[in-house]
Order: structure tokens, then C-alpha cells, then sequence
């Protein structure tokens, strides 16, 4: 079968899928879509030579529009796991995650949790964002604790804030960002972490070799350039961009 | 003592209710501000209804109104087509005729009993991934001049998803159907036996007895639920963020992501839904009262 | 029952009339339920018949089957000569032959009087709009409403009311009206405005087959009274002898019954 | 019902069995040949989507699914996600109806009654609710509500959102059925000596009931389906852990599939038993 | 029309018969429309009267005001001493001693006859069920139904609903009763055999208060007869006057209309 590479390029035009995801994608104040990922597909599609269109799309659907081909590749932060691989196939890595954690101090005295242990309990509740490396981390670390799930970081944190769960786990910086954010509600529990190094990566249909070759190859190219690490360090380093979306 | 045969006056049940209201107000407010760890900042909003283009030099609107323009772009298109989808089925409903009865109780039992996101990843993958791109539009559209491009980008949004406009479009209509079907079997069944008869007896046929004396009375009927239904659809036209089509509340939710204004976006939007959905309602009233002025 | 087919062909040579109506050995039932049995019928172009009898005799059916609003499953109706089976387009002549007048009006709602009037004769007939109205209009003066032509029915009385229906089917100009109980959904005061023009109609010479069990207007206007019970034609007659000398014991109770209070 | 007076008794002369005269019916006018026609078209349907699968050139992993529902481990049966889901969306459906119920029948004597206050806040409830979509309704009721009034329970504010939702559709129904009653059944009460409590309850009610069952279990139905829309506040329910399961394993169309098919038994199988409960209520009426 | 008031209780000292019923200067509006204009009416113990006049005129009205299905908004209705006002028991109490008999007969379609007929006993008297069916079963004889008893109302013809419908407020044990229209919705064949119950009841001594178009049985029961127009009690008389030499143009116009047929 012909590669999704012959047709990016016969239709001139590099269709990414992608959903909102801070700092990976987001909206500005006119609308537009900036982040991190952002940046990386502009680049991916200028070295191909061809234009880019992004396809905003809601979590749920993203990986069956990818099965459908109605994207050519889906670059959202999306992190290598096993399971996920047996259903499509995933790039090297461009990015890497870690976890961090923050918890909400009152809650955490009321209940007495100290160390790593303690937290490690069925009357624990940690809160994360559906489908990102923090489930994992929350399953390993603390493999009694309740966890539920939200679509988005800002409900995860809000249930934290409001006294319904304990912490929330999420890829950093966000969780340092919040503590400064709310430094009367919130505190980073028991000074470890960050944990759980993983990997983002690029997610294409399976069954094309070339297409994976292409990415893969372009991934180490432009990490070997240093581009992908300054793109890196200009979203998450610090938060500059923060007058672009506020 | 008999019900109706009153003007509705003030009495104890006021009180109570009035008391109990108040009550409810007064504890909450009270504890909105000693529970909930929020510092509300709706500072934000406007600039995502409407935004100063420095390019272009005038105000341009921005995603919230693009938002809501493209929800009710799809609610108008899909109204319309789940009423003419829903009119035909619902007058097979109450054919004589096996055949029509069978195929329109069928759809309406399986549409009115799955879930809204299996169907529609059922219709959008694939029923409607096979039929829309044999209509070919992707190319079509890129051989269109500028102008009939803003026509059907006036009608049904970027050209780039207008597949997905059309599938989103037509699974809405067709899970509107399902119900707007039930209101007019019931809206014809309402129709007194007699009005056919009469109509027989003065020589129409079937088809002018459906269409000059049954459809206007049912129609008088079904005004109110259709409305009803309407706003459903509106509010259920969510559903199509799932197949990349930027509608209101899909906005606003990267909106809310993206500024991290979680309840000052949903409240607002909710806010926006309300609006249209409660103007839609009020514009129902007035059409059902224009057409019930005549019928008893 | 062919008693009454043979009396009938006799009375009926005697007024030396020409069939309109044809029924022979109608049978019809509602599933197991046999409505009308062996009915014998004929109709002569000018008469007027009554029927009447005690509720669910099979009244209604027998004049619902004559214009085909019901079928039959036995036996032969003929209406001016048409026979009537399945066959749809005949049931469309049959139709714009016979009026019909029900008990409940059955006029339709959303139409003004004047739309309720010209429907069927532009819908069905072709008439133009001008010619439907001029028609309409003639027969609202006839049945003595030609100011309310612009009202809805609801606006009206139940009399102005079965008066409209009446106009309605007379602007198909039929050749034979029927009329199903006309009065007997109207208040007492509002019956005899309905009976005048029916009995205004009859003089003019219409064909008409009339249930009712207004006895006063059966006397006045029938030629032939028709006593049905349990889906039989039980006695068939001229009014004199009719109310005089019934022969029938269930009739004779009927007639009882009804002419009492 | 009205054969006792008409049919009994008497025979008369031409009263034998119904015609044997009457006309065969044409094979394509039959009962059955609508059916096949149906089937058929049925079968196309099947068909295209069938197809429609196979030009995806995807490869179904249906074997994956199982551990979905049970894992056997060390003899011991452990219920998966998509169980447990299941168990927690028929709870909030249970409890979510008795809620919904009570809801609507208090809105709906709220806005039958003579009072103002009455009336008036039912009517503020109902197009509140009505106007706005139910994610909104979700988000306000978990994260603003939920604190305010110290339910600690997410499965709990979900049950009570949906019940005011639902709630306020059943009221409708109910006040139509309470409508649907006739006046002179009101009056006749009141004649007869029986007050507005009494004729609610034995003369309005047990006529208004058997009519408002079937639209009762559409809400029941949507009850079921739009529990759906816990997840978006983390709420165990069925979609909940498919979308969970999705998340992790990347099997939407095989995922959907299932839950889709469940909702469809539950939904389904609930419609017939209030027809067959509602056939019985007819029976003995 | 305090002229009424005079005549009446003039009319009612001579009968010598103590008033269960005092009506005086009764106005009622339905929002601007005047339904009820100065209405004086006294009916004795164990009077007849009969109430007729055109459509509209407020003769349902005026005996639903005596039971207090409408409420009056000026002037004194007392019913056996007791007035008429919003105060519930009070109501309860009227209720209790007035029967009424609706034109729709308002039977409990979900109710057996005898549970119909029970209801009432059981729930508002607190009668136990024992004595509530021997009551019950008591008038159902009364009314020559005792063996439809465990019957549907939609299982009886329209006569017998009727007559169920008396029995069921016979079971009140009432002191008057009310009709309106009692035979007005039913067959013609059928209207003899309430009318009889009607009558036997009359014979018996209870309080009727009847509105009806059934002169024949007017004729034989009546006491007093009332002609309404337009809210307004036009005529009051004994029946012989009444139908011999009627006063009024409006009340000698509805008897033309009434009685022609
Ligand atoms: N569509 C129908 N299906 C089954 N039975 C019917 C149907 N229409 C009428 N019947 C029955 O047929 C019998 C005759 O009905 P029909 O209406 O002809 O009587 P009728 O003489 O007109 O009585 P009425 O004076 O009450 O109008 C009745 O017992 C009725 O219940
Ligand atoms: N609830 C109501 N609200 C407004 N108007 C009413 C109401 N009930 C009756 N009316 C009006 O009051 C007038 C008198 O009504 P009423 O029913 O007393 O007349 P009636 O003499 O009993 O007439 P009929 O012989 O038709 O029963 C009528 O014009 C009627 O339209
Ligand atoms: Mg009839
Ligand atoms: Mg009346």
C-alpha cells in the first residue's frame, strides 16, 4: 500500500490531529493554537515541504479519526505505553514527561500522611487527567489509593482545591506552577519526586513502515540539531507564554 | 377545591415554598465563600466573544461566538432534516402497511435505545466513511471559485471539514428523527378519525386528505414537543466534537483548558445555551399561539 | 330476508322511480362480529329513506358502506350505477356522487367555513378559486349562513355548524345525501335549524337516506321509514303504516321507547 | 367488551361463519412478505457496515476484550472494568428513578396548585434546566454544589444532578397525565365526598398512572443513557471505565462496541418490562 | 328581579313547605363575562324544580354554585341552613348533603359499579366496607341494576352508566339532588329508562333540582318550573302556566323551538 508520506505529499498539506493539552496545544487570545506541539508540527511540515492543518478534536474520538485516516499523524503529547502500542504505533520520542504531585495540605494533616506509606491507602484519593502518564505513576506508587479520572488538569485540580481529593498527579511543571499559584491550599507532599520519566511520542496507523521511518528519522534529526530541545525549554522552562493565552 | 376552577392566589404553600427558597439561597451563598477555594476572574471572557483584529483593523469575532455560530449552523441544518426525516417516518408509523410500520418502529426503538457516542462513531466511521467521499466535495470544493467557496463555508462551515460537518449533521438528524418521529405519529393519531372521513367523502385523496387537512392539524399539535425537541438538539449538538467539529461547548472547553478558568467559561457558555435555547422556546410559544388561534 | 328485497322492488315499481340506490344480500362483519346481515336495498333517485333502530343495530355501517367509508364482504352495492368494490377509482366517482353529513360535523378546524366549503370542490373537482367560492357561497346562502364564511368552526353554534358540514357536501354537488344522526349532538334549541334546511333540501328534490330518530322529520319529509336491529332490516315501510300499524314486536317497542317522553 | 349486548342471543337468519367468498390476499400484499422485506433490508444495512469495517483495513482485536469483563486469577474470579461499570450505572439508574419520581411529582402538584411561590419557582426550576445542556448542569453541581452542600460522595451528586435533570421531564409527563384526566373525574370526587388528597389518590392517580408509564420509561431510558455523562465529573459508571479503557489500551471501536451493546440490553430490556408491567395494569382496568 | 323574590317566596308559603334551598341575589362572573345576574330562587323540601332555557344561559352554572363546584361572588346561597362560603368543612359538609348527577355521567372508569358506588361511603362516610355494599347494592336495586354490580363502566350502555351514576350519589344518602342534563348524552332509546328512575325518585319525596329539555317529564314532575336567559331568571311557574301561558317573548320562543320537533 502506498505510505501516508506519498500522500502528504501529492495533497501538499500534513493533517495532524490533535487535543488541547497545557502547554502541548492550547488557544491564544485570538484564537489561534499555540504550544509546544504546535511548534513541532509547524517544523515537521516546513522541513517536508508541505503545509500544515491541525484537527482540533476531542479526546474520545482522536485515535479512531487516526484509524479512520482522517488525520496522518496524531502529535498530542500522546505517551508510549505497551497496550496503547498493540493498537497503533508510536514514533521515538520527542518529548520526555515527568510526574509531580501536589496535595491539599489541609486534607493531608486532617488524615495524618506523611510519608510515601501512608499515602499508599485505600482512604486516599489522587485525581488525574484521563488517558496521561500519571495514571501509571499513581497505580505503581500507590497502588491503594482511589484514583478518578477527569478530562482535563483544571477539573483534577479543582477537586483537589475544593477538599474532594487528596492530590493530583500530573506531568510537570504544572504541578510547581500550582503550588505557587495556591500556596494556601496546596503543597508539594513528602519533597520526592518528580517521578516516572516517560515518553511522548508521534501516534500513526499501523501497517507503514514508512511513515514510522520518516518520523523516527526526523525526531533524532532535529533532536541531534538541539531544535526539539529548545522548542522543549520554550514552553516548559519557564511560563512567558502566559500572556499570550491570559 | 376542584383543580383549575382557581386564580392561582397566595396562601400557605407560599409561604413555605418562599421560605424554603430563601433558606436554600442564603445557606449556599453563605457557603460559597467560607467552602469553595475559587477566586473567580471573569476578566477574560469578552475578549473570546469578540477580539480587536490589528490586521484588519476592526473587531473580529472570536471562539466563543464562532462557537456558537457553528452550533447553530448544525442545529438549523439538522432540525431541518431530522423534521423531514422524522415526518416521513412518523407517517410510516401509521401506515396501514406492515412494511413502513416495521421499518419506522425499528429505527426509532434502536436510535431511542443506543447511546449517542456509539451511534455516532458507528454513522461517522463506517456507514458515512464509505458514502460522503463518493459525493467527492473535498475535490469539488477545490475547484470552486472564491465565491460559491463562501457561500457553502456561510452554510456549512470550513471547507476543510465539511465531510465531517455533513456525517456530524446528518447522525444529529438522524437521532433527532428517532424522536421528532414519535411526536408526529401522535401529532397525526390525534387527528380525530372523522377529519379523514370527511375529507374521503368530500372525493380527496389519501395524499390531499394527509396534506390539506391531517399534517396542518397535527402540525398545530406537535408545535410545543418539537420545540422541546429542538432544544435538545441544540444542546446535544456537543456530541460532534467527538468527530473534530469546533462547535460551542467544544470551545469552550479549550478555552477553559487553556486559561484555566474552569467555571467562569462553563458557567458563561451555560449561560449562552440558556440564551438561545430560551429564545428558541419563547419563539415557539408565539408560533403556537399564532396557530392555535383558530382551533378550539 | 328477501321478503324485503321483493316488497322493496314493489314499492318501488309503484312509484315507478329509477334505482339510485342498489344494496342486495350485504353481508359485513367487524371480525367475528356480523354488523350487517343479508341487507336488501333499494333506493330510488328522488326518495327519501329513514332508517332508524336501537343503538349498534347497524345503522351507521349500512350508510358508511354506501359511500365506502366501510367495505363490505358480501353481496352487492350499486350506486348509480357503479358498482362498488376495491378498485380506488371508482370509489373516487362513487364519492363526488354522495355527500355525507356525521353526527359530529367533522368539519375541519383549521379551515375558515368558506376554505371548509371550497376544499373539496378545488382539491378534488378542479374548480377554480373564483368558482369554488361562487359555489360555496351559493349553498352558505342556502343553508342560511353566508355571513359567517370567513369565521372558523369554532366560532360558530353546533347548528351553524351542522349547517356548514351540510353546505360542505353539497358543494360537491352530490346526486344522494347521506346523513348519519345529524341532529342528535346538537342542543334541543339548535335541532330545528338543522331540520328545516334538511327538510328545505328534501323538497328540492335530493335523494337522501337519513338516520335519525327525529320522528317528527322522519313523518314530514321520508318516503320510506327502514326499522334495522341486530344488522337486520326488520320492517321497511311508508310512514303512515310505519308509526300506525309496525308490525314487528321489537319495533313496536322501539317505537315506544323513543316516542314516550 | 361491547359484544354482550349485540352479539348474544341473536342469531338471525344470515349469521353463519365470516364469508369464505372473501378474496386471497396478493402474495406481495402479505404479512409475511413485508417481513422478508424487512429482514432484507436489514440484512443491507448489516452488509454496508460490515464493509464499511473491512475499508478501514483495521485489525480488530476483539481477543483483547475479555479481560474487560473477568481475569481468573489464582482460581479466583475478579471482575473487570466494564462489570463493575455496569453495576454502578444500574445503581444510579435505580436510585436516579426513585429521585427523578419524586422530583417531578412534587413540580408537577407545585405547578397544578393555586400557589404563586409555587408556580413560580417550578417554572424557574424547569426552564433552568431545560435551557441549559447537561454538561454545564454536571460541572456546576460537582464542583460548585457538591462542596457547598457537604455531600462528599461524586456518585451521589451525579445521581442527584441526573434526578433534577430527569426530574424535570417527568414532571411534565406527570402533570400531562394529571391533565389528561378529566375534569368531571375532579368534580364527581368533590360530589361523592372525597377531598383533593383523597381524589388525588384513589380516582386521579390510578387513571393518570397507566397512561403515564410509557413515557416514564423513556425517561427511565434516557436515565440509563445519559449517566453517560457522569464520566465527565469521574463517576465509576460504564462509560466511565471504557473511556478508561480506552485511554489505555487505545480500543475504541472495539470498546464502544460492547458498551454500546450494553446500554442497548439494558435499555431494551427495560422498555419490555414496564410494557409487560404496564399490559398487566391494563388487564385488570 | 327581586320581582322573583317575592313571587317566590310567595309561591313557597303556600306549599307551607320549610326552604332547604335560599338563593338571593346571586352574581357570578367568569373574568368580565356576567354568567349569573341576581339570581332569587327558594326551593322547599322535597320540591321538584325544574331548570331550562337556551344554551349558555348559566343553568350549569347556577347548580354547580349550589354544591359549590363554582363559587358565587356576590349575594347568599345557603343550602339546609347552612351558608355557602370558602370555608372547606363547611363545603364538605354541603357536599355531603347534596347529590349531583353529571350530564357525562363522570363514572370512575377504573372502579367496578359497586366500587363506585362504595367509594364515597368508604372514604368520606368511613362506613366500613360491609355496610358500605349493602348501601351500595341497596340502591343499585333502586335503580333495577344490582346485577351489573361487578361490572366496568365502559362494560354498561350509556342508560345504565347514568343509572349508576344516580345510585352512586344515592349512596350519600343526600338530601337534594342536582341534575344537569342527565339524559342529554345518551341514545334516545335509552332516555326513558333514567327518566324513570328520575321519576320514582321524585315520588318518593327527595329535593330535585333538575335542569333538562325533557318537557314530557317535566310535565309530570315538576313542582316549579325555571326559564334562564342570559344569567337571569326570566320565568318561574307551576308547569300547567308555565307550558299553557308563558309570560315572557324569550321563554315563549325557546318552547316553540323545543317542542316543534
Ligand atoms: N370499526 C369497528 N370495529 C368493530 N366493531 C364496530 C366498528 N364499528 C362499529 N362496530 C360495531 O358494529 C355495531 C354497529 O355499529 P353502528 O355504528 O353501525 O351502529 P348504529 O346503529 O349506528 O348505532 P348508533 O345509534 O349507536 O350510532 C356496533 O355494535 C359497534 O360496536
Ligand atoms: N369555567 C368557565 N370559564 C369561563 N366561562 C365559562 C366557564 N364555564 C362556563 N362558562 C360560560 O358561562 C356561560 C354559561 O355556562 P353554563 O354551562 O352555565 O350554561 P348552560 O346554561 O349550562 O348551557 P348548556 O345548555 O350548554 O349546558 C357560557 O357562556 C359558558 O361559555
Ligand atoms: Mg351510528
Ligand atoms: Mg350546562
Amino acid at each position: 500500500a502506498q505510505s501516508v508520506i506519498e500522500d502528504i505529499q501529492a495533497r501538499g498539506k500534513l493533517v495532524v490531529g490533535l487535543s488541547t493539552f497545557v502547554p502541548w496545544a492550547m488557544r491564544d487570545k485570538k484564537g489561534d493554537l499555540i504550544g509546544f506541539e504546535v511548534d513541532v508540527a509547524r517544523q515537521l511540515a516546513e522541513d517536508m515541504g508541505v503545509d500544515v492543518e491541525f484537527v482540533p478534536t476531542a479526546f474520545d474520538g482522536i485515535i479512531p479519526a487516526l484509524l479512520a485516516k482522517k488525520f496522518d499523524v496524531i502529535i498530542t503529547g500522546m505517551v508510549q505505553k505497551p497496550q496503547r502500542n498493540l493498537t497503533v504505533n508510536f514514533s521515538h520520542p520527542y518529548a520526555y514527561l515527568t510526574v509531580g504531585m501536589a496535595a491539599n495540605k489541609a486534607l493531608a494533616e486532617k488524615d495524618g500522611l506523611e510519608t510515601m506509606e501512608d499515602w499508599n491507602s485505600s482512604d486516599v484519593t489522587l485525581t488525574i487527567k484521563r488517558g496521561t502518564a500519571p495514571g501509571e505513576t499513581a497505580a505503581r506508587l500507590f497502588p491503594k489509593a482511589k484514583v478518578r479520572q477527569f478530562d482535563d488538569d483544571a477539573q483534577a485540580l479543582q477537586d483537589v482545591l475544593n477538599g474532594n481529593a487528596h492530590a493530583f498527579l500530573t506531568s510537570e511543571p504544572k504541578p510547581a506552577y500550582y503550588v505557587i499559584d495556591n500556596p494556601d491550599v496546596l503543597y508539594h507532599p513528602f519533597g520526592v519526586g518528580p517521578f516516572d520519566p516517560s515518553a511522548s511520542a508521534f501516534a500513526v496507523r499501523k501497517g507503514d513502515p514508512d511513515a514510522l521511518n520518516f518520523f523516527n528519522n526526523w525526531i533524532q534529526y532535529r533532536n541531534l540539531d538541539g531544535w526539539l530541545k529548545s522548542a522543549h525549554a520554550k514552553w516548559f522552562q519557564n511560563r512567558d507564554w502566559k500572556d499570550q493565552v491570559e | 377545591m376542584v383543580r383549575g376552577s382557581k386564580k392561582p392566589r397566595f396562601g400557605i404553600l407560599d409561604v413555605i415554598v418562599l421560605a424554603a427558597a430563601i433558606a436554600a439561597v442564603a445557606y449556599v451563598t453563605y457557603r460559597v465563600d467560607s467552602v469553595l477555594v475559587y477566586t473567580w476572574d471573569w476578566s477574560a471572557i469578552p475578549g473570546y466573544l469578540f477580539r480587536y483584529d490589528e490586521d484588519l483593523g476592526h473587531w473580529v469575532p472570536n471562539l466563543l461566538i464562532k462557537g456558537l455560530i457553528t452550533t447553530i449552523r448544525i442545529s438549523i441544518w439538522a432540525l431541518i432534516v431530522a423534521s423531514i426525516m422524522g415526518t416521513i417516518l412518523g407517517v410510516m408509523r401509521t401506515s396501514q402497511r406492515l412494511l413502513p410500520r416495521l421499518i419506522g418502529w425499528a429505527y426509532v426503538e434502536f436510535i431511542r435505545n443506543i447511546p449517542p457516542v456509539p451511534f455516532l462513531f458507528l454513522f461517522y466511521f463506517f456507514i458515512s466513511s464509505q458514502i460522503i467521499p463518493l459525493l467527492n466535495i473535498g475535490s469539488a470544493l477545490d475547484q470552486a471559485s472564491p465565491a460559491t467557496l463562501g457561500v457553502v463555508e456561510f452554510l456549512f462551515g470550513p471547507a476543510n471539514l465539511i465531510e465531517n460537518f455533513l456525517s456530524g449533521l446528518i447522525s444529529l438528524s438522524m437521532m433527532s428523527a428517532a424522536y421528532i418521529a414519535e411526536i408526529v405519529r401522535a401529532g397525526i393519531l390525534a387527528v380525530p378519525k372523522g377529519q379523514y372521513e370527511a375529507g374521503s367523502s368530500i372525493g380527496l385523496s389519501k395524499l390531499a386528505i394527509m396534506r390539506y387537512i391531517v399534517l396542518p392539524q397535527a402540525i398545530q399539535r406537535v408545535v410545543p414537543p418539537i420545540a422541546g425537541q429542538f432544544i435538545t438538539l441544540i444542546k446535544d449538538s456537543s456530541l460532534v466534537a467527538l468527530i473534530s467539529i469546533q462547535e460551542l461547548s467544544f470551545l469552550a472547553m479549550e478555552i477553559a483548558i487553556s486559561e484555566q478558568r474552569f467555571f467562569e467559561v462553563w458557567l458563561f457558555t451555560g449561560l449562552m445555551y440558556f440564551t438561545i435555547c430560551y429564545a428558541c422556546a419563547l419563539a415557539f410559544g408565539r408560533l403556537e399561539k399564532r396557530m392555535g388561534r383558530h382551533l378550539r | 330476508m328477501t321478503d324485503h328485497g321483493q316488497e322493496n322492488a314493489q314499492r318501488f315499481a309503484d312509484a315507478g322511480r329509477p334505482a339510485i340506490i342498489r344494496i342486495e344480500a350485504v353481508n359485513k362483519w367487524f371480525d367475528d362480529f356480523h354488523v350487517l346481515k343479508d341487507i336488501d336495498l333499494t333506493v330510488g333517485a328522488g326518495e327519501k329513506v329513514v332508517v332508524c333502530g336501537p343503538s349498534g343495530s347497524g345503522k351507521s355501517t349500512l350508510i358508511r358502506c354506501i359511500n365506502r367509508l366501510e367495505s363490505h364482504e358480501q353481496g352487492l352495492i350499486e350506486v348509480d350505477g357503479i358498482e362498488l368494490t376495491d378498485d380506488n377509482k371508482r370509489i373516487s366517482e362513487i364519492r363526488s356522487e354522495v355527500g355525507m353529513v356525521f353526527q359530529q360535523f367533522n368539519l375541519f378546524p383549521h379551515l375558515t367555513v368558506l376554505e371548509n366549503c371550497t376544499l373539496g370542490p378545488i382539491r378534488a373537482r378542479g374548480l377554480s378559486k373564483t368558482d369554488a367560492r361562487a359555489l360555496a357561497m351559493e349553498f352558505l346562502e342556502k343553508v342560511r349562513i353566508p355571513e359567517q364564511a370567513d369565521k372558523y368552526p369554532s366560532q360558530l353554534s353546533g347548528g351553524q355548524q351542522q349547517r356548514v358540514a351540510i353546505a360542505r357536501s353539497l358543494c360537491m354537488r352530490p346526486k344522494i345525501m347521506l346523513f348519519d344522526e345529524p341532529t342528535s349532538a346538537l342542543d334541543p334549541e339548535m335541532i330545528n335549524e338543522v331540520l328545516d334546511v334538511m327538510t328545505e333540501l328534501a323538497e328540492s328534490g335530493m335523494t337522501m337516506l337519513c338516520v335519525t330518530h327525529e320522528m317528527g322529520f322522519a313523518r314530514r319529509v321520508a318516503d320510506t321509514m327502514v326499522f334495522m336491529d341486530h344488522g337486520e332490516i326488520v320492517e321497511m315501510a311508508s310512514p303512515e303504516t310505519f308509526f300506525s300499524t309496525p308490525k314487528s314486536d321489537r319495533c313496536k317497542d322501539f317505537l315506544e321507547k323513543i316516542l314516550h317522553h | 367488551m361491547s359484544d354482550s349486548a349485540t352479539n348474544s342471543g341473536h342469531p338471525g337468519p344470515g349469521a353463519t361463519a365470516p364469508p369464505t367468498t372473501k378474496p386471497a390476499q396478493l402474495w406481495w400484499k402479505s404479512t409475511w412478505f413485508d417481513i422478508v422485506q424487512f429482514v432484507a433490508l436489514g440484512g443491507l444495512l448489516v452488509w454496508l457496515t460490515g464493509r464499511g469495517m473491512a475499508a478501514m483495513d483495521y485489525r480488530w482485536q476483539w481477543y483483547r476484550l475479555p479481560r474487560a469483563f473477568y481475569r481468573v486469577i489464582d482460581g479466583e474470579l475478579i471482575w473487570g472494568p466494564l462489570i463493575d461499570g455496569l453495576l454502578v450505572t444500574l445503581e444510579i439508574a435505580a436510585w436516579g428513578m426513585v429521585l427523578t419520581l419524586v422530583i417531578g411529582l412534587v413540580t408537577a402538584v407545585l405547578r397544578l396548585s393555586d400557589s404563586i411561590a409555587g408556580r413560580i419557582l417550578a417554572k424557574v426550576y424547569l426552564e433552568t434546566i431545560r435551557n441549559t445542556p447537561l454538561l454545564v448542569q454536571v460541572s456546576i453541581f460537582y464542583f460548585v454544589l457538591q462542596p457547598i452542600l457537604g455531600i462528599n460522595n461524586p456518585l451521589w451528586t451525579g445521581i442527584l444532578c441526573l434526578a433534577f435533570f430527569e426530574g424535570s421531564f417527568a414532571s411534565e409527563i406527570i402533570r400531562a397525565g394529571i391533565n389528561s384526566v378529566s375534569r368531571g373525574q375532579w368534580e364527581a370526587s368533590a360530589t361523592v365526598g372525597l377531598n383533593r388528597l383523597q381524589a388525588y389518590r384513589y380516582v386521579v392517580l390510578p387513571q393518570a398512572v397507566p397512561l403515564m408509564l410509557p413515557p416514564l420509561t423513556g425517561i427511565l431510558v434516557n436515565l440509563i443513557k445519559h449517566s453517560a455523562i457522569l464520566s465527565f465529573v469521574a463517576v465509576f459508571e460504564l462509560t466511565t471505565e471504557a473511556r478508561n479503557l480506552i485511554a489505555d489500551t487505545f480500543l475504541s471501536f472495539e470498546v464502544w462496541f460492547v458498551v454500546g451493546g450494553m446500554y442497548l440490553v439494558m435499555t431494551i430490556s427495560l422498555s419490555s418490562l414496564v410494557a409487560l408491567l404496564e399490559r398487566r395494569i391494563r388487564a385488570r382496568g
